[in-house]
């Protein structure tokens, strides 16, 4: 099985940490989901105001990974001022590196992202970037040094899956030692689950739980669902046929009429 | 002197980040800094001089996707 | 929860019982998946062959309900005469009803197949029918007495998956009262929690089990798949939208450039 | 007599389905029969008589899907 | 090329006259589409109004065949006077069959449908039956004497196209002899031409012209469309290929770095 | 209607002249599609081989605008050599530029591509890149000075069509000034309709002409379906509709049961 | 008599259905007509007697799809 | 000297590309020349001096996608 940087997940599910209905909801789904990694972010506070202690000492209770983000961030500079700052407070190397390219697709601006990821990677990040499922770019992040690669199913938040099947197979066809991992778009426990049977290493999951009407019980529905897939592509999937063939051997059939 | 804390003009006494942090009222809070848009390592906090007009930037852990 | 003829299922998932490599394999996806049901056939057989036995008695020992199809039956009169001797020899008045209309595609007839179900119905069976999405039909099944309805997702063992996801979608929003099972097609885990996610009851799998490299292994990845599709059913999955948002609140997002 | 048991011409001396059975080795087999294309269940063997040329199928519990 | 009854069509359209913004459009459509047959219907006319009076003097400016309906005619009995009552207005035997089984979905019953083909082919009418695409649907039409045969794409109306491709390929292959045309749903010219690629005879339309916001440019590029499908079925088209290959030939390229 | 640097295209039909299974076809394919632009290459001839003068000849008889590309380059450098060999062989400031970053897919090396793009405009090109659908990516592109975008449908030669239809649409949106061409991949009219039902402004064809069983009938089959889907653009699609509404209006219909 | 003309109760006076038909205005008009739920074709409208309650469909060409 | 043309070892008398141009046939073809790797038009094929082991790259149209 491959490792993200070392590490062996739990399970192949990643959880965003925001939106959800309450912090005892997010907890809930953690605990129920196993979710082992929890992605997280830095905002600006007011002295005194202690609220980022809060929510740290929620994240710290759940016994997962922290895998802090980069959201938001438009340029190289404040990306790479972001990890910083996120690899004091979170006391971890990881970064989900995002650079945003466009404000409303929330797409990665492929250029500042690769030239991150090598900064980055110099100064001892390990780099979990936020991409498309462009080869050629993921080819540029792994020389930079990116041992992870997170392409977008579709844009965050859209909930529509996988728009481009044919780019993600393509990646996991040549890049058979990287950890590949669907972030962004999926929005339903079919779409995680075909991820994984495209033989990709886990998803990445937020809106999808936390918007979801009982956000617990989805993540857990997602949390099948990957095991489902990852089991499927292990156990060798049928191939598809044109052909309709009988489930029942017909040899032997009495004959009746 | 006068600093832009998160984009707020703000009026301060202190003439170290540090200092500044303190007197800010975050005392043990779980916060990073960056000053004039780069970073500050807890470590050179005390060492950092603050100017009058610096932006300083304190953030703290939040929800993330 | 829908019930089938008055049972409730332990879990949404039927398994067929034919193709496997061998019974102990067969036997082992069944404990391991917990399908709570196993479909049989009848065949012939002679004088001190007894190969039947065997056969019933591993059946036996999986402990599930036994549902007996009229598979290879191309007449009305076939598939009453094969479903009298299911009955007599599995002793369970329940029947998963096939007349089978064309010897490629194994598609249902549906003339005969609404036939055979008011027949049956009538001499007290409780029929499963396997049948087309095509809603008109649906009603005269439900007309002729069947309480459960078991549409093809794409031809037996074709593993296509969801042929007509729409039709599928009519069916279950025109029976919000009786269970529906997509039967026959589904190749892989996504498919199955698809059906699930569409608000079906069950699915009935055998090939993409039973010809899987691992079929113990796959039984158990597609056990998972319908419940995680069950669960995010009932959940409430989020609406795809054509905008992408943001997972992480821009609000009070460090300036850094 | 000659019949066709599964499709096969087979000699009995049997005249009920019931001996027929016994005689062809059915013995306790967990089956099901028809004659003719017609079901005959276990409590009508007995009393089923067989005639030259009868179509028997005999049927027991085997896979499907 | 397969004939309809005995006629070659000109074009692989088949119009409808209904839900245009007016007359004028409606016949433009037709002059610039070049459709050689359009679908009329019959409705209840009051003493002295003489609306199908005027309705019928365009359709005969038109120059195209006539094809009337039985829409809206949920049984068997309604469907054979309809048709009755059609042959003797419009002076033909050609009758498009609708037998509908649901007002929502306007599907058809393929119980009515088989029945009422079956007798109107015994009086003499020749039967455009519009059905599903079942395989068996379509023999039992086949059998009861039609040789035409008219699946829908998706429900009337919907625009949604082709909502099951695998059984439309089915019926091609299946029926090499029989003229196929794709009836309802249709959105798009993409739909049209990809059912003509399919090896379809023609396509049926109606709403997705008439509803256009400019049904005649509409009609234009649906006429386009078919006979650009059915250019490529006869001219064969490339097989698609999961590996890209180059459209430049590599040989003899200058060595520049 | 957008321009192509000043030029108002006759259609929207652009071809490739590889891969013929002769010259005289390739030439008729021109003539019968009234294609009106080609594009063409470079390659190394030796002295007395005057192959490339009898290509000329060939290409300056069909009448059409000629875009040569740069394929085969895989670095900067080469691009902008083979674009100055190409400007002055074919005596046109138009260049489709090709930086592939990958010998398999064959796709566009995203950073290549900009900076060769810019390099090129700076030195007097009309540049037509082609590129991925990443939104990102075309706005370097715009911002280096292309005013055509040519984003592929799907890898080169693979002729699966439009893998990434929401990629596609987004860059309609968001460059409405812009003329977008679908390059690459296109395998049936179909996909070349859909494309210009999306906005597109042409498409650019070459393998699924080239290698049809008849060239000639199917690239007039493609020039009849880009006309078609531009057509049906501009002529508003309907939308499509998850209810079935009929066609033929229900109202005065006889009462015949 | 009373009849029912395409649903509506209408008197009329003629007993055949052709005399309706021209009673009722329908004169040339390009229509076909039912009688309790019969098709009966122009040839024999002339014959066709109308009773009390009959229903009459008459109907004409219209737009269709 | 010995320069490289397109990539096969060449033996030329000629001094300048122009010259090597017509001693090698290329007479008035309609091509396109790069020495080294970089592009040299017409222009200049006359001033254009080539040394041993230059790297000559004479191409001319072909067909393309």
């Amino acid at each position: 099985m491959r490792d993200f940087y070392g590490v062996t997940l739990k399970t192949p599910l990643m959880l965003g940490t925001a939106q959800y209905p309450s912090p005892a909801i997010m907890g809930e789904a953690f605990k129920a989901s196993g979710a082992g990694i929890a992605t997280v972010s830095l905002r600006r506070e007011a002295g005194g105001e202690r609220a980022g202690q809060a929510f740290w000492e929620l994240i710290a209770s759940l016994g997962t990974l922290v895998l802090p983000n980069t959201a938001g961030c438009y340029t190289v500079k404040e990306a790479i001022t972001t990890a910083h700052m996120a690899r004091e407070v979170f006391d971890t190397n990881w970064i989900k590196l995002e650079v945003i390219g466009d404000a409303d697709t929330l797409q990665p601006d492929v250029y500042g992202l690769v030239e991150a990821a090598r900064i980055l990677t110099e100064e001892g990040f390990e780099v979990f970037p936020y991409t498309t499922e462009d080869l050629i770019v993921c080819e540029r992040l792994v020389s930079a040094g990116c041992r992870v690669l997170m392409p977008w199913g579709s844009p965050i938040g859209s909930g529509l899956g996988l728009n481009n099947e044919y780019g993600l197979k393509t990646l996991r066809a040549r890049f058979p030692e990287i950890p590949l991992v669907v972030d962004a778009g999926i929005g339903a426990p079919s779409h995680a689950a075909k991820a994984m049977e495209l033989g990709f290493d886990a998803v990445l999951l937020n809106t999808a739980v936390a918007k979801a009407g009982d956000p617990v019980a989805m993540a857990c529905a997602f949390a099948q669902a990957v095991e489902a897939g990852a089991a499927a592509h292990t156990a060798d999937l049928m191939e598809p046929r044109d052909m309709a063939t009988p489930s029942t051997p017909v040899l032997g059939k009495a004959f009746l009429e | 002197m006068k600093i832009r804390l998160n984009g707020e003009a703000t009026e301060i006494a202190a003439v170290t980040l540090a200092a500044a942090l303190d007197e800010l009222g975050y005392g043990e809070a779980k916060i990073a800094t960056a000053v004039n848009e780069d970073f500050v390592p807890v470590s050179q906090r005390e060492s950092t001089a603050l100017a009058d007009g610096d932006r300083v930037e304190v953030v703290a852990p939040m929800q993330g996707g």
